[in-house]
């Protein structure tokens, strides 16, 4: 495997499936991706259809106001499901705030993905429950978190692996570059997933790096793969890859999926005032289900069966989605005081007291029909 | 992560993203103008630069996008790229390059994309920019402005809605302000930028969108604090987007005859004791409000030197209105964390004895 | 940079390097012992590792070299590189690994090398190890402990004498503690380590060869002060190194026939008020003190509350005596900067109306 | 140029003089220190030898209780000495807390080169005097200060450069690897110069890096020089080579100086407690000092006068710097509240009457003879 470990400047870029639906063979990739049956490719293929939808709907939940926000994932769906689908349930996954795609194929509940950007809580799952922690939304900071993880799984001699997600913008930060110096320093077992959509918010990665992101780490000890983002094939085969070097000692790998975020940084974003004229249309060309839709075509697998119930499924999450999200239930107004600390804290408790009271005064005062806050 | 939801409310039903924002002509502001506080900040800085070719500005989305709120807006087509630089994503290099900029005699302003990002900056902050030109015995200067959108109440996630300002008026060397209005904004931003001291400018960004008159004078010091409202009962001290509800409340404590003397501080280090000094004498009652944490905030600080200075007119113990000790909770929340016109009435009340 | 001149002092003629000093054999710690305070630590520090396994150490330089302080000393040899981990050289990492480790169900405690040397990791502390427990509605624990040398007085160089305990306990979700004695340092760091929430632990660099009876008991709880010295003047509160001051100071005003009340503090987040009221309302006079500087330091937090909450006891305004508002200075200068005996009693007799 | 500048792992390394003292020709760098003369080698050597003799002089004076703290750049004169001796007056450093020699080599007067460790100051000179900042204790944050500056002189139009000195240990820190994504960015004229002695006080840079320093920066899109940090006139080219790059708009380089800390971190550390049997003897035979003998030697250039002359000056140097520490005087205490701000500042200029008048009172008190403070 070592010849397409990116010692070298520039990294080679790796792809399995042409943006026009074509297989290329790769020796190098081939080996990895064996055991994707047609069955497999239908049910990634059904993946990303889902979490696109899942990204239309929750964009327009934001829009009906049933969302504060939301950060659309429209474009990077191979990179997610591709490489989440590697994992297995005992790898932990450390995420920025947009891998939604990821928090599904992990088993997150529809509604659970857009609890914390209704503004209900900060965390819409429990960590331990799906081996993936919330999203961090301070740039760059899980990677540190993952690394962390990642030299405690050494310890305790298993072979569990934590794979953190974050975006090309993130690779200035230095939390991520201490993280590569960590992760090699103690040959811990992360993998360090990047995905490149050639963003953050409307500065172009050409702000933050002149070379390719995946060349980034080899200067750090550590290999790198650049693979196209928007074959989900590629994607699985690299993250694979890096899971088994992690698993047999070979410590950390970096890879870079090369991607593009089709839609805006938010729902409170508008990419017209920074997006080039056409590079919308261009990487529309090579957008990930389109491809993988032309390839199963090919291969006779886009049969009106499964058409049917790609479709259905898709139907049935979005409901599902829109469902929970509108029926969830606003936060207890205490628990805002909730879980700062796992023991009682004599300020904080007394600052519960006080307010508890000052609620209860006004629900007197109403009940005294006298108005003021219910 | 933009999260400007209050700011600009999304439209109530399904529908295309929202459109191009035309880009406003450049402010002339050679009499009054109305500006909105965003704005306002905008001319300040424009103003700034036309006079003084060292200004550079530096931040995360500045340059083509104008900034997540639009504050730099048009700054870029004007100045070029030298002098208002998109950086990479990473605040403690801004900060740090901003650092050697000022060696090189520029006078840098960073803007901090949203008051929970400061954190990767603060070493250089602390340990850098508040002490070099203490640590150099004056030979070196730090004319550094940093420029922070802080404060709740826009429903935004996590990180976006925090008021770290006690860090920073604990920490020595740096001057920090908070402006409330459009025509504080304007001149604020102006006399922070022309400080040879570096300058931690919190502006509410709540209030972005607030429009007020706006005259191209600088008008009293940074340093003074001002009286919003003059009254006789109780003193009400606040900064930032609280000054607004502070006002809010001595309007309503009007109606149940209660006169509140309500201070907008603008200058959170040094504080102008001096102004709110004069009003405890008179008043004798005192109540302090921010959103941040109470503890170790602003307010405790307050509360101690005006207890130090004014024991003997004191006629009850003061009073804080603050966020309660708690990580800044998520949006459906946040109206129970932060202060408000009850809070801060029933703050009052305590100050004037009604309550415990 | 080891910068430990006072507590390691050089010789006062030209010789050779110090020679390496015999590793200790482990303190078994069974009936009361006599330590030094960092050698009560590196007990603590053992005994905690022995009894839970999930216990590992992360820091510059603790393995081999034992620390700069040797206060994790023999500990590599006893526990292997596997549970004491000489990290690279970055702060933000250390916390932010240790984040990554209690995630995993361990309880990491983190040693920064110098109190100036926290600001790096300071986006990690604030924004992730103080928040993860809320983040998660309680789902994930943060049991992490950050150990911190801290305060002057040791003729050092920039950034190894700083207090920077004022930004930690103005950050909800963190425990604070600051000890001040062999015997507080074996009970609190071992209560720090069990504790489920993260806890900031200071340690006072000029004090840790001070030497100490240290009994394996765990005494009382982390949260609680300590009334040093009883007495009905006055009430004096300190933490860390100023304890020692404080009860000095107590015993010279003696000679003048007042009676101070020492109290150390321990735990300055939460502060046991209980203790500190109960004084207060018997002496009606408070004097606080602490080396970090004066404006936005623990000291008013402390006096606005005891004013909330004693308002009616108090005989006079609350006194702080502090370091000032400077940026730590040079060694030649800190002993006009710190706190000393004399300027606590000059703090007493401003309490007692004796001074303006 | 391009092609010893390392775009390839690992970086070369570069060497003109062996340790032995033997001139090797080099057709890449050669060019570079074409210039050299003999005089210049003698000139270069007396530098090492005079900041030698000052770092002795230093730890003395440490040792009799005259500074509180010394930093020894025992064995990495070179790497010092052949940087420094490359720049202009109008270039800008900013070095961390080890770099005396450079101070030496910018002008700054041997006393003030001590006044910081003797606690008197934290700044021993006025920067702007000397083309240098003061030394920065904070592990890696000068660096960003340096790009920053060079930033300032792109936009000036000038072709100053800033070069900026860290060691092994500071590559680990977020702010370093900031600073390679900040410089490359904007194309900064700076010069990122890594002494590499081996150890981060007790820590050996393997616990930083698995792979060379050297091969950090290319992923960066910053191409790097692996030189002999032993080797002054290697170092020299180095240094040129990166400058030359910074003035004529090639951006940033990073060179790693592979040398050796052969003394302790500090006055405050024993060394024998973490270094390994052997290693310092082994660096021994690679002295930069030694080295330089040799090849003058060989050139015949090492006269007798040149041995006297290079004897008194360093013995001069030594006696300034000790009669200039020890008369030192000490500040006066109302400068501890000094230059904190630029203009009046309402709390601090209250603290500063309060204690003037305590200060006062205690004069007060003692001409009264009744004791207390002086
Ligand atoms: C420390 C910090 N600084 C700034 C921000 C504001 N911010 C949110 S997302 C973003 C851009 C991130 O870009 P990238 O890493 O490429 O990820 P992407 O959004 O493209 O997925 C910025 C600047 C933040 N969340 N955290
Ligand atoms: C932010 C920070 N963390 C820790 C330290 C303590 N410290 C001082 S020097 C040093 C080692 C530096 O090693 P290196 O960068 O290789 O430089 P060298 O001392 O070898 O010249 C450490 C850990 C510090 N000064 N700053
Ligand atoms: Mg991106
Ligand atoms: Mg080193």
């Amino acid at each position: 495997m070592l010849d397409i470990l990116a010692g070298d400047i520039p990294a080679t870029f790796l792809q399995l499936v042409t943006p026009d639906g074509v297989r290329q063979p790769d020796d190098r990739l081939d080996p990895w991706v064996e055991d994707v049956t047609g069955a497999h490719l239908v049910a990634l293929y059904q993946d990303m259809v889902v979490v696109r939808r899942i990204d239309a709907e929750a964009t327009a939940l934001q829009r009906q106001g049933e969302l504060g926000l939301w950060p659309p994932l429209l474009g990077q769906e191979a990179a997610q499901v591709g490489s989440a689908r590697a994992l297995r349930p005992d790898d932990f996954v450390f995420p920025s705030y947009r891998e939604n795609a990821v928090a599904y194929c992990r088993g997150v509940a529809p509604a659970d993905i857009v609890r914390v950007w209704r503004g209900n809580a900060q965390s819409g799952w429990d960590p331990y429950a799906f081996g993936m922690a919330t999203p961090n939304i301070i740039i760059g900071a899980q990677t540190l978190h993952a690394t962390g993880w990642a030299m405690g799984a050494l310890a305790d001699g298993v072979d569990s692996v934590a794979v953190t997600y974050f975006g090309d913008g993130a690779t200035s930060q230095g939390d991520v570059n201490e993280a590569l110096v960590f992760a090699a320093s103690f040959q811990a077992p992360v993998v360090f997933f990047c995905q490149n959509n050639q963003w953050a918010i409307s500065e172009p990665v050409g702000v933050q790096a002149r070379v390719s992101i995946a060349d980034r780490a080899p200067g750090f000890g550590i290999p790198s793969l650049r693979v196209d983002g928007n074959d989900v094939l590629a994607v699985m085969a690299a993250t694979r890859i890096a899971l088994d070097r992690a698993r047999t000692g070979g410590g950390p790998t970096f890879i870079e999926a090369v991607t593009y975020r089709m839609g805006p940084h938010t729902t409170a974003d508008d990419p017209t005032r920074y997006r080039p004229a056409g590079q919308l249309e261009e990487w529309a060309a090579k957008d990930p289900i389109l491809r993988l839709r032309l390839l199963l075509d090919g291969l006779g697998l886009l049969t009106p069966e499964v058409e049917e119930q790609t479709r259905a499924r898709a139907d049935a999450t979005a409901a599902v989605l829109r469902a929970g999200c509108i029926d969830m239930p606003d936060p207890e107004p205490l628990s805002v005081l909730a879980h700062v600390y796992t023991t009682p804290h004599a300020a904080l408790d007394g600052q519960r007291a006080n307010y508890a009271a000052y609620l209860a005064g006004f629900e007197q005062t109403s009940s005294d029909s006298t108005g003021g806050k219910a | 992560m933009t999260m400007t939801t209050i700011v600009r409310p999304s439209p109530s039903v399904a529908g295309p993203a929202p459109t191009s924002v035309p880009l406003a002509t450049p402010v002339p502001l050679t009499g009054t103008t109305t500006l909105t506080l965003a704005k306002a900040i905008n001319a300040g800085l424009r103003q700034a630069m036309l006079d003084d070719p060292k200004v550079v500005l530096l931040g995360e989305d500045i340059g083509t996008l104008g900034g997540v709120f639009r504050v730099t807006s048009d700054l870029l087509a004007e100045f070029g790229k030298r002098r208002v630089v998109d950086t990479p994503l990473a605040e403690s290099a801004i900060i740090g390059t901003a650092v050697g900029l000022a060696y090189r005699g520029y006078r840098p302003v960073c803007e901090i994309q949203f008051d929970g990002f400061i954190f990767p900056g603060f070493d250089q902050i602390v340990s850098q920019v508040a002490r070099i030109h203490y640590r150099t015995q004056g030979a070196v200067r730090m004319p550094i402005t940093i420029r922070v959108p802080f404060g709740g109440g826009i429903g935004a996630a996590e990180h976006h809605s925090e008021s770290p300002e006690a860090y920073f008026t604990h920490t020595s060397g740096l001057r920090v302000v908070a402006v409330s209005n459009p025509q504080d904004a304007y001149s604020l931003i102006r006399q922070a930028i022309a400080s040879d001291d570096p300058v931690l400018y919190f502006e509410p960004k709540r209030r972005y969108h607030v429009p007020g008159a706006v005259s191209p004078e600088l008008g009293a010091p940074m340093e003074s604090a001002r009286v919003v409202t003059p009254g006789t009962d109780v003193t009400l001290l606040a900064y930032g987007a609280l000054v607004a509800t502070a006002t809010d409340a001595a309007i309503a404590a009007s109606d149940e005859s209660v006169s509140i003397e309500v201070i907008d501080l603008r200058s959170l280090s040094p504080v102008d004791y001096a102004t709110v000094e004069a009003s405890v004498r008179k008043t004798g009652r005192l109540v302090v409000t921010h959103e941040a944490a109470r503890t170790g905030g602003l307010g405790g600080e307050i509360v101690a030197v005006v207890t130090e200075r004014c024991f003997e007119y004191l006629e009850a113990a003061p009073v804080r209105v603050t966020g309660f000790d708690i990580p800044y909770p998520p949006a459906k929340l946040e109206s129970h964390h932060l202060p408000d016109l009850d809070r801060m009435l029933d703050g009052v009340d305590r100050a004037l004895g009604r309550r415990r």
